[in-house]
């Protein structure tokens, strides 16, 4: 428990967090981290009481108290070292809910253990409630001091991994569909939660479906009110686009502007770099691809100068068209070779990948149905469909 | 023209459907396929009992004398649930051809072990893409009377399974059509991104083949038209149904407290892609009328069916996932075989860019 | 009204049919029909009384009540001698409308004049009234035995040549919007009817705005009852979709499959014919063209067979895209002389013009927008859109 | 670089925004544009007094010694009216060729006199299609020390109207560039289907030039990139323009009791539009800037926006008339301006195909 002692200016900052690293990031420690979860509980927690895990909360609940520029210093510190265990204010969905919206008892029991190294899953999506998650059909009926949850959720990734898992549930079902939400943090080492991995056309499986039966979740780890989960929900995912938004731009960067476009790399491999009606479509599909990356810079910069930028929400979207794009004429290029897969025909098997992979931008994560939406209501204000099932209890709601 | 009544094609069609149904339905696709040869043996010998194999035989060979428009409408019906067989290649395409030759006793033994469900066929153009609309790789010459082959045909639809293939070759008079038995040949299997079809390549090193008298270019065009009918055909089919089962998705999955085929931008993409539907539909059948009649325009309308019906179901197929959301992003869903089918469908027998040129330069002739 | 005398059978009446043009439409006939409205008007009489204007109708109503299909040889007959007059139980909606519809005392009064001449233009778009035809807003108030009619109406074609107009007026604006509507049989002729060209983008002027102010309307010129005109309003158009779907089908197959596809022809007059990218695209915008017309074919004989074919319904909105694409294909071939108009310039003026008109086929008689309303919701049964205004009484309806 | 502030270009742009609205409405576009020279004369000399016209005169030549920032700044508000004019001809590519140039009286006569609003060029590359990236078609010969030009430029923006025309022609020592009054050359006039811009056809019959000294093909491209960015900058303008008005009537246009913009097909179509509007905005000034800052991708992104401001024009302008519906099929409505504007500006400068041929050079170039 002993905190990071610094003089609050930046080169204070700077200067006592480099000195710490250089003390606690020995080699031994690094080892130890990297060796088990043990180890790397006992790092977590180190950082944790350093205050260097969430240097921007208050220094009772873990943090150094200071502003998020200055918090910046000691993330940079930590990565120039490569060091684990920083903002976890910043990153960390399940401890940033119950800091921010959990009740005093809920933090003082689970913040400290959330800091030092479990981790969370998103327990949203449903079978029945996909692009209408507030039309979650998963059951938590109160019990005492507990709830009883019962349902399924799907899309779910890092579900095996996870200790908690971030549960949108319905503990009402006679107010609309709003009404009647609680979101729970959920421990998921129990009984009653089973985990299957989905398949999908990709060959991947990046999500599971989490099935819960009869599973069990303290009252007092509901986050926000009992029933007034939608409003603490709607926070979460306004974190969790922050913190996507902050991790995605750089990944996004780089995977953007390769050095040589794959395609042109592709077609000079497959000799068809010289078929001219082809050099139309690699062209244009790069062209929507830098488009889209002078959209996202020009975004930043907005960002950067007004604390906004409507063009932030047109990126997902345009994805769609690039990847799809792209695929295709991958497979062009390709050309009968596209025919096949497996090991022994790389260049295929990506073409088949990039195909298939490029529905999980188009579908996954609201579709392109849902970012027109977003986009032609938020941004160019034009009105918003009736919603038939707004005001409706929800048992009432038609489910086909 | 056909020896057979409307009706009797029909009894045909209902007799094949009901086939498909018990014995061959999309749930069983996967396994099916999974297995190196990838189509049903059992249900190979049913489709010869019943006399389906022999649809194209004439007559007085003992078949059904079937023709083009008989094999339109059994291959919509084949489409419909993707069913993995040597049909088009063995039934059709080497039927066609063997029917088309002079070697009597050849043509007699090969059509009656084709009838019987006892003999498979591959047949290739010999072309490095798979396409019928590229030149021929291989060369054939012959000496003290006997052919052989050298060369490599590549992406050739059932080479793997086949018995017997059949493959065009450059001789000195042109291009001729020979008859080589599979285990003369060196045949690599290719892993396939569409599970539900069997490729190989085959590569002749001197192999002893046999030619097919007095098959010319022109007899070997009238076969691939066929061939490329009945694979319209079969794609609009599949067209088809993934097109009725996003429909029925639409009415039944409810989002917001109403399905979600009440959305108007569901519904438009749904209208639009209704058109590629019938049109598939509509040209596969006109082509395979056209054909079967001896029309003028048969040529013209079989480039047309092949370009519009692979264009048309990858885009539905395409269409079909993204209407249906992450449902359709998972293995255990149908929608992606449908999809893959249609993604092979661009390269098997030639691509649409290649079907469209020569659908343009059958106008251009008819000026 | 010397009725055509003929033993009802096929021969008989294709025999008596041909012996009455035979003595009746003389060189002088013809000669005078094609001079003057006069001489038009005496021809048209002459046809009309002898009952082969309107041959399936009743005896009792200027016709000869015999089937549509006898009647088609009178109109086969006529056509082989380039007679006018015939077809009017098919082709005159004013005329057929009144004959349906109309009251026992209307008929008598209009129909012996409608059959000899004057021609109707439709009184349906209004500038807010388009897509939604029932929220027309000319206004008809009741004033003894006529009404008084204020109000505007566009797209109307044929205003200038028509003595009538087939007015859908509002009567009622407590009600519901499809209630308070009356269907008129409009005298044209009159003061408080003014007539303006629309100019459209195309250069052409095919249709009008015509001002009502003040104009009157007997109330006995009501077809259907009043404030029932949504109803009458409804087979009138089908009669229209009839009539235009005959007369189109025709047109619309010589226009298919001209000997040379003009796109062709124009790439060669260029000489872009040789060139490889250009090719794709003139081939597929030629096979959109055959895929309509093979998909028209098809719906002729399913109708044929069962009296109906879903397939019709396709052909408006794959015109919108055989049209717009063949304009671009067509400006493509041209190149820079795309830029080019006039008459110096016929193949830049027709590129340039097909390109505007294709507008006429997307969003004329039913934008795409509605056409893939109707597919989806008529043909694939996907549920229909709430609409809000439905029951809403009329005047309450929001008009932005 | 610019030798503006931000400020400055800001107080620039404000100025001729208001120019604009008071003297260059849309409203007026019409009637100017039918006159004999389509632009108005007032308003040209009115740019001139406020100093636009020297905007990219340099300031050791009493210009504003504006860059392709500042260029694109003002050339989005002219897009925004479809403002009509020989600006990019005059004060931009003939003003970027002549400061380029060594024949120091020539370029001092000819830039005071642009800037005074007293002389109009045009500027062609000779080709046979008005396209910069076509080879021009023109030959210039020299005897006793002045040039002679030979040969038909087509397509030649603003030459019905110029004084001057710069023009491209091949010369023993490769491509040079001639200035020719256009008085001694033989202009004919084209009617255009654009009423918004002026062509014509020059004939020149050994016609006296003078060729303008030390400018390169290299300086020749510089001036032309920085055209085209201008051109752009004026496309996206025009863009954005006409789908802020297509929004706004979705609001304001009620249909069956609610506005039409609450249709989700027509919300669909606004929400891709968007991405095609602010992508043009985005690559036009992002062309500019390397432009500007000479940054080594520079040609990579003028020749991305050349095409990409182009084909969104076309298709949000396309669009625009389909959401408007029957209104925009009028000739009163503005619609089918932009519509027409943006048809022209697919081949004024060089087609999109062009353009991405020759970007995805750029990109395997630097690789």
């Amino acid at each position: 428990m002993t905190k990071l002692v610094h003089d609050g200016t930046p080169e204070g900052i700077h200067a006592a967090v480099t000195g710490w690293l250089e003390l606690n990031w020995t080699t031994e420690a690094e080892r130890g981290a990297n060796a088990s979860d043990e180890g790397m509980r006992a790092w977590l927690t180190k950082v944790r009481d350093a205050g260097l895990a969430t240097p921007s909360w208050p220094e009772e609940w873990f943090g150094l108290g200071i502003s998020a520029r200055k918090a910046g210093i000691i993330e940079k510190a930590f990565r120039a070292r490569k060091a684990h265990g920083w903002g976890r204010d910043r990153f960390h969905l399940g401890a940033i809910s119950v800091f921010k919206m959990g009740s005093e008892e809920l933090k003082r029991e689970v913040l400290p253990d959330l800091l030092a190294g479990p981790i969370c899953c998103l327990l949203y999506s449903e079978p029945n409630a996909g692009s209408d998650l507030a039309g979650v059909r998963t059951r938590a009926e109160q019990d005492g001091d507990e709830f009883v949850v019962n349902g399924q959720k799907v899309w779910t990734s890092n579900a095996v991994e996870a200790d908690y898992g971030m549960l949108l549930a319905r503990t009402n079902w006679d107010v609309p569909k709003h009404k009647g939400l609680t979101f729970f943090l959920f421990p998921m080492r129990q009984d009653g939660v089973e985990i299957r991995p989905i398949n999908q056309i990709t060959g991947e499986s990046e999500f599971n479906e989490v099935f819960i039966t009869d599973a069990r979740v303290p009252a007092r780890y509901a986050i926000g009110e009992v029933s007034e989960g939608w409003k603490s929900f709607q926070t979460a995912i306004a974190y969790e686009r922050l913190i996507m938004a902050q991790g995605g731009t750089e990944r996004r960067g780089r995977q953007n502007e390769p050095t040589t476009p794959l395609l042109i790399d592709l077609a000079r491999r497959k000799n068809r770099i010289d078929d001219t009606s082809l050099r139309q479509k690699i062209a244009q599909a790069i062209a929507y691809r830098q488009l889209n990356s002078l959209n996202n810079k020009r975004a930043k910069a907005e960002i950067a100068e007004n604390g906004a930028s409507s063009l932030m929400s047109l990126g997902k979207l345009a994805m769609s068209r690039i990847q799809h794009g792209d695929a295709r004429v991958a497979a062009e290029v390709l050309g009968p070779e596209a025919l096949l897969s497996g090991t022994p025909n790389p260049d295929a098997a990506n073409a088949s990948f990039d195909a298939a992979k490029a529905y999980m931008n188009s579908i996954g994560g609201g579709t392109d149905q849902i970012q027109r939406n977003i986009i032609s209501e938020r941004i160019l204000g034009l009105p918003k469909d009736d919603a038939v099932d707004r005001d409706l209890p929800f048992k009432d709601v038609k489910t086909g | 023209m056909s020896t057979l009544s409307n009706e009797e094609r029909q009894a045909l069609c209902d007799m094949f459907e009901r086939l498909l149904r018990d014995r061959a339905s999309l749930e069983s696709l996967r396994s099916v396929v999974a297995q190196p040869e990838k189509y049903d043996r059992s249900v190979w010998k049913e489709l010869a009992e019943l006399g389906l194999l022999s649809l194209m035989i004439n007559e007085e060979s003992d078949g059904i004398g079937g023709d083009a428009q008989d094999l339109q409408a059994i291959m919509e019906i084949a489409g419909r649930v993707l069913f993995p067989s040597p049909f088009l290649s063995t039934a059709v395409f080497a039927v066609e051809l063997l029917q088309a030759c002079k070697n009597d006793q050849l043509k007699q033994e090969c059509l009656s072990d084709i009838a019987a469900g006892e003999t498979i066929f591959a047949v290739s153009k010999g072309s490095s893409t798979g396409s019928w609309l590229d030149e021929t790789k291989l060369s054939a010459s012959k000496s003290s009377d006997t052919w052989s082959l050298n060369g490599v045909a590549s992406y050739v639809v059932d080479a793997p399974r086949a018995d017997e293939i059949l493959v065009c070759a450059n001789t000195s008079s042109g291009l001729r059509m020979f008859c080589v038995s599979a285990s003369d040949a060196d045949v690599q299997i290719l892993e396939t991104d569409d599970p539900s079809i069997c490729l190989g390549n085959v590569s002749f090193e001197g192999v002893h083949a046999e030619i097919l008298d007095d098959l010319d270019e022109a007899a070997i065009a009238h076969a691939l038209n066929t061939t490329l009918v009945g694979f319209a055909a079969h794609q609009a089919g599949a067209t088809h149904a993934i097109f009725e089962q996003t429909v029925e998705y639409l009415k039944t999955r409810y989002q917001f407290g109403r399905p979600i085929g009440s959305y108007q931008a569901l519904k438009h993409m749904a209208a639009d892609l209704l058109i590629e539907v019938e049109s598939a539909i509509t040209v596969s059948r006109e082509a395979a009328a056209a054909l079967a009649n001896g029309k003028p325009n048969a040529a013209q309308l079989v480039s047309l069916a092949a370009f519009a019906c692979a264009d048309s179901f990858r885009d539905v197929s395409a269409a079909a996932i993204q209407l249906h959301g992450g449902i359709a992003y998972t293995m255990e869903h149908d929608a992606h075989l449908f999809w893959r089918h249609a993604r092979a469908g661009q390269w098997l027998f030639g691509t649409s860019d290649q079907f469209r040129e020569q659908y343009l330069q059958t106008w251009e002739d008819a000026a």
